[in-house]
């Protein structure tokens, strides 16, 4: 037997597979033992009661899917009361994710939601499909550390940073979470796309657009967590298409300390035991002992590129 | 000793089923009739009302992403026997309609809530068109066992089209066909037809599914028949199916004010005074 | 028989299918009629000789491919000589792509190109395979302003400039695309992605990072496209998972013009005559008599958000 | 009169095949035959040492995407009729191997050039090992065919693994063939032999496929026999398969200098002695 376990920073999780915010509630405790997994992280609320966006709020494509469910909420007392107390019975991290408008409104938000019972909070800061045309927080680093470091000024929970594949300099961001004084950055959210059926001629979304989800995503995910990975000393938790043991070790290697599964749960709501199951017997298959010493050991050989060239250069 | 919590295993209520492919054939142009056999027990397990959401096998040409939430038809003999009965319209259901006899496919379930009958009714109406009858069929056969009285008012666009056996399976109902090719299917003769028979057979409830149209008909007729009770089966779209995703929301109006529900969690039966005749969105 | 001609800008194209620049070469007229196409568009020159990036330069990955080509070029002199001589002879308009390191020596080697038998230049501003981590002059307005201005100032040819998805504002880019006069903005070019082979630990790539392509990307190329054609008004051809009729069409119904084809050609080399008898098809079927009008034409419902608010402001 | 060139149809010469599955079935443990039937005439326009690119199908739990390249491995009698033999590796063979016979699948050529072979040689000697059979199979027939001597070097972990009767194909040769399990496929024991038979027997032309290790021995063997000629068919990662990608590139020593070039497009066969012995890149 391997060991699974991982940290993140000073959180030690007994595996790294926890969901994706928005693709988990509790009503998988029919499908999955949640007490198997690394943490249980709950859909983003926001302070603001919302509603969410117009129907139709989901549409396929190829290898993924299109969101455009928004972030319904009934607000913070509601979440504490109704929806939060159902997921701290398993002996599992809790994770909250807050969704907010404004600077303010997040570090609010976070300082409210840091309870006893909360195990990390992380702030969604990223969610394309509340801003127009998808702009969010996490798309400058400028913004991004405006709204970060409000927060940890009013937490000392520990406290996960959510950016976005949309932002076109993900170093920059993560570094400006980094100094912002997060504890660790989820890379990533969904890509925002569009898709319109070519015989009615409307969008397939009621929001017209929304997060691309799922199995196409994962080598744009995958590039952003190394990337990261490069740019920070914060442990990252990869997220974006991982549906397999091997897409979680792929993460890992790129430099990864944990993972979320999101879209795949939808596919098959027992998936994440399945997950944790194959990280076991890959370890066993390749000798590993310690799952967490895989985190950014991909083979990068340095050497390559001038090899290559001097190589090429014999060329007429 | 142990403590019992922590030492009961976990054990899933909802769960990804291997089948084979036992019986797959064209009902009509249209409809196809489908039956696997699992070894778990989905016969016991799966009640009037239900869903699953179905792997739809993927080919070179097709590609169907997400799972395909899909009425059981029927259940049983066989602990492990499910049935459906699809229409083929779109990606899913065309790559659905390639699987051989023999091969394997995976469905999740059982999903959702199920239609609220109770064996010391009397007698309950069944309004169903199209593949609505799928869902409403397990029904039937719960009536028919519990002696249950039943009456069908079947629409269809052609009598071609109605799948009158494949609705009663053997149970015997008073059924009464209404078609689009004639112009029975009319909405004032469906009215008076509707008013006519609930007025005379008073049954203890209505179930409804397949039809916009129909429903919101048996909701303005249901406002003068207080003492009927009226369910009705409901789709919208899906990802996860178990209620975790929030795309399958439709609005209520509950005795407690209108509330947006899931239809795969709080549904797909609803109760058909609750529905609100939403303009659609998207 | 619908007419499927359209224009972008002044150039007359028979039909809006065309291939994507380095999916396509001389060859594919063992496999497809070259004189059908709307145009042709040849894999990127670049002024300096580069040998390409080290092999392996492809890899798959779910719903489409990964590649690090790079742009291997012999210089100008040897692809007027050698290589463009082959593609002007079938009477479709011939596109030249062009790839440089710096703003001056685009708008030289564009000025050097722009010759009578080519009908158009398209600046590759994006490839994100030649700078480090996949920065390019389109990642920003402010650097796309100034080689499109600089291309411009040199050039009196038709002159389209090929946008990158991996910019964040892609709104902002193409105005400041537009503003420096390009005449039409190619969107896009491939997502920068990764993929690592967990049994061997290396990037599948030789090059750690390389651009993804392929029906995966189809949903962010198409919402690129539509962000793109509401901040414009120079046409605008899209590109980026485009491998069926019906895709073609969503392309346009979110405000292409005409289309290229990339990955899409490596499955099926026949695969653009086939796209184009299906617009024909399509048309046929929906009674479009100008494929041209469809442009643009997706039924967007402007009051649904109000009224899909109004709506949920019942809920409680 | 209309100018000819402009009324010439357009008549592609590489082309998407749509084929049938005629044979299918395991060789040994891990190779696999294919024999594949289609309308138009493959034999015909198939050479030696040409290959294809095959759409393997897709599965709920295999999805290849890129097509996967597959020298031929043998053609006609039927104008129609093309042959591989596959080593079930990844993703794409092993979805492949799920093909049943009767079930229909697309593959893209002919693609590559060919070994050059001329009916006047006295005799050819090929040095294969693995897959690499499969590409020389059909060089060993038109040996065969023009009469020609066939000396043929097999190399294989063991004897279960030689395959030897389905790279002969009923053609005589004078066979010697070296194991991994008995050490004899050593490189100084393999030089050794080589040596011996090229001295005595003076091949036209040695072929080789299927070993890095082979190809490169032969190039240092060769360099002692100048007469002789050599040639290799060799493996690059491919995606579109006909010269247009460039992703298929590998270095050549040619008498002009050092060249890329495209294994699909001036491939899969190089001349032995121009194969730049390159280290691995990625
Ligand atoms: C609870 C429930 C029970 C159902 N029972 C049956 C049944 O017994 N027989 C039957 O024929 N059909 C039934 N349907 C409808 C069935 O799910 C759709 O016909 C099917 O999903 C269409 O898939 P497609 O790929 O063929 O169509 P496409 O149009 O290609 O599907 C595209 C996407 O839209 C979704 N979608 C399309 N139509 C519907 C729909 N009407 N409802 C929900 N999602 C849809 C698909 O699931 C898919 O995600 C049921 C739907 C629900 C929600
Ligand atoms: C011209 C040519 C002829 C070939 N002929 C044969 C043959 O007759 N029989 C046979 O068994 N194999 C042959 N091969 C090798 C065969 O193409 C690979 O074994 C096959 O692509 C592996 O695919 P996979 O999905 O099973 O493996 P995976 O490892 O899952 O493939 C992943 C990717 O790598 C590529 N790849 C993997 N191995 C190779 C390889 N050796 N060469 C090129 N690309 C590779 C695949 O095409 C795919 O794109 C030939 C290769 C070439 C280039
Ligand atoms: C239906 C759906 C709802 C989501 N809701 C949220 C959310 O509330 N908050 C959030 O941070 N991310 C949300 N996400 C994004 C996921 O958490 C995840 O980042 C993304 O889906 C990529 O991972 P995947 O490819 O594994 O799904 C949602 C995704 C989906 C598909
Ligand atoms: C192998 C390969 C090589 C490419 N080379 C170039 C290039 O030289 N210049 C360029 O502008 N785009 C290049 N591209 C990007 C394509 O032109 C196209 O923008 C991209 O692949 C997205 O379209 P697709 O999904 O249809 O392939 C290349 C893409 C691939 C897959
Ligand atoms: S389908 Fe996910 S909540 Fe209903
Ligand atoms: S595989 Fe594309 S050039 Fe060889």
């Amino acid at each position: 037997m391997a060991d699974l376990s991982v940290k993140v920073g000073d959180i030690s999780l007994q595996n790294p597979v926890m969901p994706a915010s928005g693709c988990f509630a509790i009503e998988y405790q029919e499908a999955l033992d949640l007490s198997r997994l690394g943490a249980l992280v709950i859909k983003s609320v926001s302070p603001k009661s919302r509603a969410g966006n117009p129907t139709p709020r989901v549409a396929e494509t190829h290898g993924g899917m299109l969101n455009s469910i928004g972030i319904p909420s009934k607000g913070l007392d509601y979440y504490r009361r109704e929806v939060l107390p159902a997921y701290t019975a398993f002996g599992t991290p809790v994770v909250v994710s807050i969704s907010a408008d404004t600077v303010d409104e997040f570090a609010d938000a976070c300082a409210e939601m840091s309870l006893p019972e909360v195990a990390v909070i992380e702030a969604n800061i990223s969610c394309p499909n509340l801003e127009a045309d998808g702009m969010a927080f996490a798309m400058s680093p400028d913004t991004t550390y405006k709204v970060v470091s409000a927060i940890r000024g009013r937490t000392k929970h520990p406290f996960w940073v959510k950016l976005t594949p949309n932002a076109s300099n993900i170093a920059a961001v993560a570094k400006a979470a980094e100094e912002a004084g997060a504890d660790a950055i989820v890379m990533g959210n969904t890509i925002l796309g569009m898709a319109i059926d070519v015989r009615t001629r409307k969008p397939k979304l009621g929001n017209v657009m929304g997060g691309l989800s799922g199995p196409a995503i994962k080598p744009i995910a995958l590039r952003l967590v190394h990337q990261c990975y490069r740019a920070v000393r914060v442990p990252i938790i990869g997220c974006g298409g991982i549906s397999s043991a091997e897409d979680a070790i792929e993460f890992m290697l790129a430099g990864a300390s944990a993972v979320q599964v999101g879209t795949a749960s939808f596919l098959d709501p027992g998936i994440m035991s399945k997950i944790i199951d194959g990280l076991q017997a890959y370890c066993v298959e390749m000798g590993v002992s310690h799952l967490r010493e895989l985190t950014g050991q991909v083979k990068l050989d340095r050497q390559l590129t001038d090899r290559w060239l001097r190589f090429a250069q014999q060329s007429g | 000793m142990e403590s019992s919590v922590c030492a009961a295993p976990f054990a899933a209520t909802v769960a990804t089923h291997r089948c084979e492919v036992a019986e797959h054939r064209w009902v009509n142009s249209r409809y196809r009739y489908l039956r696997l056999e699992s070894t778990a027990d989905l016969a016991g397990t799966t009640r009037s009302g239900q869903f699953y959401q179905l792997r739809c096998p993927t080919t070179n040409a097709l590609q169907p992403f997400l799972l395909r939430p899909m009425s059981v038809y029927g259940v049983g003999p066989a602990s492990g026997s499910i049935e459906f009965l699809y229409n083929v319209t779109g990606v899913g259901t065309a790559s659905l309609a390639t699987l051989e006899v023999g091969s394997s496919m995976e469905i999740v379930g059982p999903l959702g809530n199920t239609f609220e009958f109770d064996p010391s009714f009397k007698r309950v109406m069944v309004v169903a068109r199209g593949v609505g009858l799928a869902t409403m069929a397990p029904l039937l056969r719960d009536a028919g066992q519990a002696g249950v009285a039943v009456t069908a008012l079947m629409s269809a666009r052609s009598p071609g089209d109605l799948m009158r056996d494949e609705f009663l399976r053997g149970v015997e109902a008073d059924v009464h066909s209404v078609f689009d090719s004639d112009g029975s299917s009319a909405v004032e003769n469906v009215e008076k037809l509707l008013r006519e028979l609930i007025e005379r057979q008073q049954p203890d409830v209505v179930y409804t599914c397949g039809s916009h149209r129909l429903l919101m008909l048996l909701q303005r007729v249901l406002a003068d028949f207080p003492q009927v009770r009226g369910e009705v089966a409901m789709e919208q779209r899906m990802a996860c199916g178990m209620g975790v995703c929030l795309s399958c929301v439709r609005m209520f109006d509950t005795p407690t004010g209108k509330h947006f529900k899931r239809v795969c969690r709080e549904g797909p039966v609803f109760p058909i005074r609750e529905v609100v005749g939403e303009v659609e969105f998207g």
